[in-house]
């Protein structure tokens, strides 16, 4: 075990992958030299080489298709959105190709899309999207969002690992002021299995990503209050638990869904109606959600503030829960 | 390059049976025995069947909606393209997609997907994986003057540029996109103008010559296999019918099909052989052995059963 | 008024808009000489000319960046996707430029973008697909799916007329099977209305585009049992007539929420997260949904049935409702 | 095409503006006075002012994140740009984006989004209603070498070309894409290779003489304006600082850098004003402008307002 931050993380599933799989090879913008945007991958050229770490042109709908390609011969590659926001640039070859194809021909296409997502960084409306509902609309798709480095990194390694076409959801904000003791050598944390990252009794929280920090910290201020909330960590969006999911519910009675996407159609959608037509006779409240409206992401500190769920919001909402 | 006669009549077979199998496809779609609609190659098959045929057996191949000759030489069999018109589980996909979208990646086959181009990009990938790995493969990429428009074509071909990947592209340039004349789909004379663009030799070829395209794509696929990164292969033809059945293409001119009618590709093909002195009753063997296949393949294709309705949920995610 | 086909309908939107405003253009492939690959705008080269009638190349991320250009200096550009299914070749430019466009710098970006969607055609993965919830789950688009020739002429009209991106979804199998009485002369309905296309005591039954006339049929069957079903077809998906969904649950207490996209994170989760929040006490059964499974459109008519959801497999849900 | 002096100050003075700004919003970067990241357009300042000023006023521009000297030509005032940086409601954005994401249509200015190329098809759109209202006014794309290789950059270029569309098209190739050289994001030697691709004249400039830019635009401009559809003018320049303020560039070889600070296009504007004879209190007038411009714009933005937070939930639909 080492402390380590949620960067870290990611950056040593990755390395270790590449490290004990010859298949698996990275490609996206300034990746090499540069060691990637964020520095993610920052060392890994003179490790691995240009054959398995390679800059590619500013085309990302190119890039993703040829990582599909290589995919379809047997390679496992890691593809790195600068931004998940650029991420659109390339949907169509994601949800025709990569999605689809499996269940048109049998065949695997094991590619892992990183996608660095999420605000609270002031970086506006093109640097702090959160694409992940988008995806998990997309039959055939998997979509993965952990919130602490130790998930990151289990997490990643199973996504690399896995057979489908992943879309690896990696909080920006997270990279840094996520930190937590990570395993050093080998583990794999299974795709589609929730975490409760703390036990409760009266409330469920459903979330995932950046918002378990908050829900944690809203969570804890609840409980001096003598409420027990309990914080469910999807950690991965598509295929969805709904077992943990419900069993946090049935055990609770009542439920807030938090994400910081837009509500509208967004996961919490998803759940909301899962557990309104699987947990009806259990609920002791309204299915509440917290979300960020229906707007772009707003670049200034107070905008976007105001957009972004926060531990405070969130308290107050399961203030409201809690009193009904 | 003289091929032997052998190699003369496996061209020619294919011809054959590639024409045989659409011109009993475009039948059945009249007669409302198939499902969905219904893409053929008529005309242009030489370009498929001649490039295939250039190939070494693990080269991996993405054929476009015209290229059922390509997925004949790879190894698919009459009955099962039969079995996908018709949406039998018997078919490639299982019913789970229609006509000419199919592959099958252990004969080295990309499957066709409809959004014009985006194989381009997943064929560099493929290219890629044999350059990362040192294999002597090659990848190729079909694809119509249409599909040369979009983003797909750009980037996909860009990156084969950059990374100097052993891949082959041959454009199935058949003047028109749907109804879309090459004028208006570019203000070049060319695709392989645009292809000037990524800095690879390019060469434009008669694509009804089928020992035209053999050649340029052996020496295309020489050099790629060599190292030498990618060509561009542009093959002049056209397209002989509407873009699918239900398409009379009244918007094409018909003296300009009357023109290309003439250059037909199998009749052409015949010409030569008779020139070579292939005998007549080695034709004539191929012509029998076509016409047989066609029909078992139909009669396999409508005894297979359909999938179960339930089948509709198997498959999404590999396991 | 004369009886027509939503197609007639969606053609006569067209042409009428173009005839009374010269702003209004359109865009797309093969709809010229050949008159559109459903032969929407068959006619339309001749009478409006080639400037306003223009066949792109093939590529959609271009002709819907530049229908963008065109209507931020004034235009009206109507851009045909041939079948909905292309609309992710240009999905950068929907959810990145147009959506976000005027919440950024305040300038409308009046545009259609019109998508012939869905399945029962038996055309497969690539030319069924329900696209949707992708961009109700974009902030800044609208997104349109009429079910009659009189919803889709009025609701076209007003999507021309809007200052908005709108995304049209018209649906391939009601363009000949869907006939009806529409008005000769201009009348715009308005967006963000849904409709009671039935009206009824017992159960709500929430839907939209090609389910209405499904909806209906199960209503049918279910009245000649005594169960008075209320149709509410929803008509605009974004915004969405949450009033009216409310009003129709709240008066029956029962509801079955039902489409043709993926179920997962579709828009029948979006409306039972706002039940599950906004109707809970009104609630005498689960929120039920009925919608198509996690996978791609099959393509065999054997499959595409079983995938569908229809009349039939409507009544049987609405049957559970009844006796729970 | 011999300029008059009042047209040289005013080239001048924007250059001057243009880079009293940027070197302004560095220092306020570093010292965290502003909002988010800090691009800017240092040594490329030739490009932005000598096209802008070449064109008419009501010609429509789409400039890319180098462009600042394009915004401030079509009438962005110094104290909106600070506001802007600063994420003040009184920016072009009303604080809703950020640094050089701004743009304003009543002063013909297409917004600049962050996808690289997107902005290629919008201002070929604008063109296009030009052509259609038949108005004598053209669009004019800007974007940078690695926005040519993706899909928008093909796809807008080639409905130009095929529409004959009113526009030109400035590739700022400053011979990096963040950190990947044009060795690495293209196998051609120019931009202006890709751009043969389309059918129409292509032309290369020194981007860092803002009078050959001027010149070369204002030829396109009437090219465009004419009838005679689109021209693409590659500027080559380099540039100067990191991609972005945070980034130290350390992977240009600092020689690159050297000999290309030899070429600033403001030292050598600079020189060809003396050898006008430009009266030297001329130039000190434009610098003394300059400073206090750009002074009074950040003293401004520092005392204007932050929006109200719950202007987050304004404006995403038009009424
Ligand atoms: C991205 C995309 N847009 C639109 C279509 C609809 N469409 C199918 S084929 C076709 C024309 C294709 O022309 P070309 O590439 O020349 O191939 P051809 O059919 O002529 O062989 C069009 C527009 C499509 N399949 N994909
Ligand atoms: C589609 C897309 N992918 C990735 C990025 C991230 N990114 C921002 S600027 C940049 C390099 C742009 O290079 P170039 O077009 O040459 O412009 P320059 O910054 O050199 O002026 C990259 C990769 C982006 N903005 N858009
Ligand atoms: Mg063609
Ligand atoms: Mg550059």
């Amino acid at each position: 075990m080492a402390e380590m931050t949620y960067l870290e993380a990611i950056r040593q599933a990755l390395w270790e992958e590449m490290d004990q799989d010859d298949r698996v090879f990275l490609l996206g913008e300034d990746i090499g030299t540069y060691g990637g945007a964020f520095k993610i991958t920052q060392g890994f050229l003179d490790k691995f080489g240009e054959d398995r770490v390679i800059d590619t042109p500013l085309a990302e709908s190119g890039f993703v298709g040829a990582a599909i390609g290589a995919a379809l011969v047997g390679m496992r590659p890691v593809v790195e959105m600068q931004f998940a926001d650029f991420i659109s640039c390339a949907f169509d070859q994601i949800v025709n190709m990569a999605a689809k194809h499996h269940y048109r021909l049998g065949e695997p296409v094991p590619m892992v899309i990183r996608a660095p997502y999420g605000g609270r960084l002031h970086a506006g409306p093109f640097h702090s999207q959160c694409p992940e509902a988008w995806f998990i609309h997309s039959p055939g798709l998997k979509v993965v969002a952990p919130a602490t480095p130790y998930d990151a990194k289990g997490l990643l390694k199973a996504s690399i690992r896995d057979l489908n076409p992943v879309i690896y959801c990696e909080h920006k904000y997270l990279y840094r002021h996520a930190k937590g003791e990570v395993p050093i050598d080998d583990y794999v944390l299974p795709l589609g299995e929730a975490d409760i990252k703390r036990e409760g009794t009266d409330i469920a929280l459903i979330t995932y990503g950046a918002m378990v920090q908050q829900a944690l910290e809203a969570a804890d201020e609840m409980s001096q209050q003598g409420i027990e909330v309990e914080v469910v960590d999807l950690r991965t969006l598509c295929p969805l638990d709904t077992d943990a999911i419900l069993a946090s519910v049935k055990k609770t009675g009542k439920v807030l869904i938090v994400h910081e996407a837009p509500q509208v159609c967004g996961i919490g959608a998803e759940i909301a109606g899962v557990i309104a037509q699987e947990a009806f006779h259990y609920l002791d409240a309204p299915v509440t959600r917290l979300a960020a409206p229906h707007t772009p992401v707003p670049f200034s500190p107070p905008l976007e503030d105001f957009y972004l769920p926060n531990a405070t919001k969130i308290a107050a909402k399961l203030k409201d829960l809690a009193s009904y | 390059m003289e091929l032997r006669i052998e190699d003369l009549l496996k061209l020619y077979y294919y011809l054959r049976l590639t024409r045989g199998l659409e011109d009993r496809v475009i039948k059945m779609y009249r007669q409302g025995r198939i499902v969905g609609g219904c893409y053929v190659g008529t005309g242009e098959e030489a370009i498929s069947v001649g490039s295939a045929c250039a190939l070494a057996p693990d080269d991996v191949v993405a054929p476009s909606h015209r290229g059922l000759g390509v997925h004949l030489v790879k190894g698919v069999e009459p009955k099962e393209y039969m079995a996908q018109y018709l949406g039998r589980r018997a078919g490639p996909t299982r019913g789970k997609d229609g006509n000419i979208h199919f592959g099958d990646i252990r004969r080295h086959i990309i499957g066709f997907i409809s959004p014009m181009a985006d194989g381009i990009p997943v064929a560099a990938g493929v290219a890629l994986a044999f350059k990362i790995r040192r294999e002597p493969r090659i990848a190729v990429a079909y694809f119509g003057d249409g599909a040369s428009s979009r983003g797909d074509f750009h980037e996909g071909l860009n990156l084969a540029a950059v990374l100097k990947l052993p891949i082959v592209f041959i454009c199935d340039n058949n003047q028109y996109a749907y109804s879309v004349p090459l004028s208006r789909q570019m203000a070049v004379s060319h695709v392989a103008d645009r292809a000037k663009a990524y800095g690879f030799p390019t060469v434009i070829i008669d694509g009804n010559d089928v020992l035209a395209v053999y050649d340029a794509i052996k020496g295309a696929a020489t050099r790629a296999r060599g190292g030498g990164g990618p060509t561009f292969v542009e093959c002049k033809t056209m397209r002989m019918r509407g873009h699918a059945e239900h398409d009379d293409a009244s918007y094409v001119p018909r003296e300009l099909l009357e023109e290309w009618r003439r250059q037909d590709p199998i009749q052409r093909f015949e010409g030569y052989l008779r020139e070579r002195e292939v005998p007549e009753e080695r034709l004539q063997a191929v012509e029998t052995r076509v016409l047989q296949e066609v029909e078992e393949a139909v009669e396999f294709a409508e005894k297979s059963p359909l999938p179960d309705p339930s089948e509709a949920l198997e498959g999404v995610f590999a396991t």
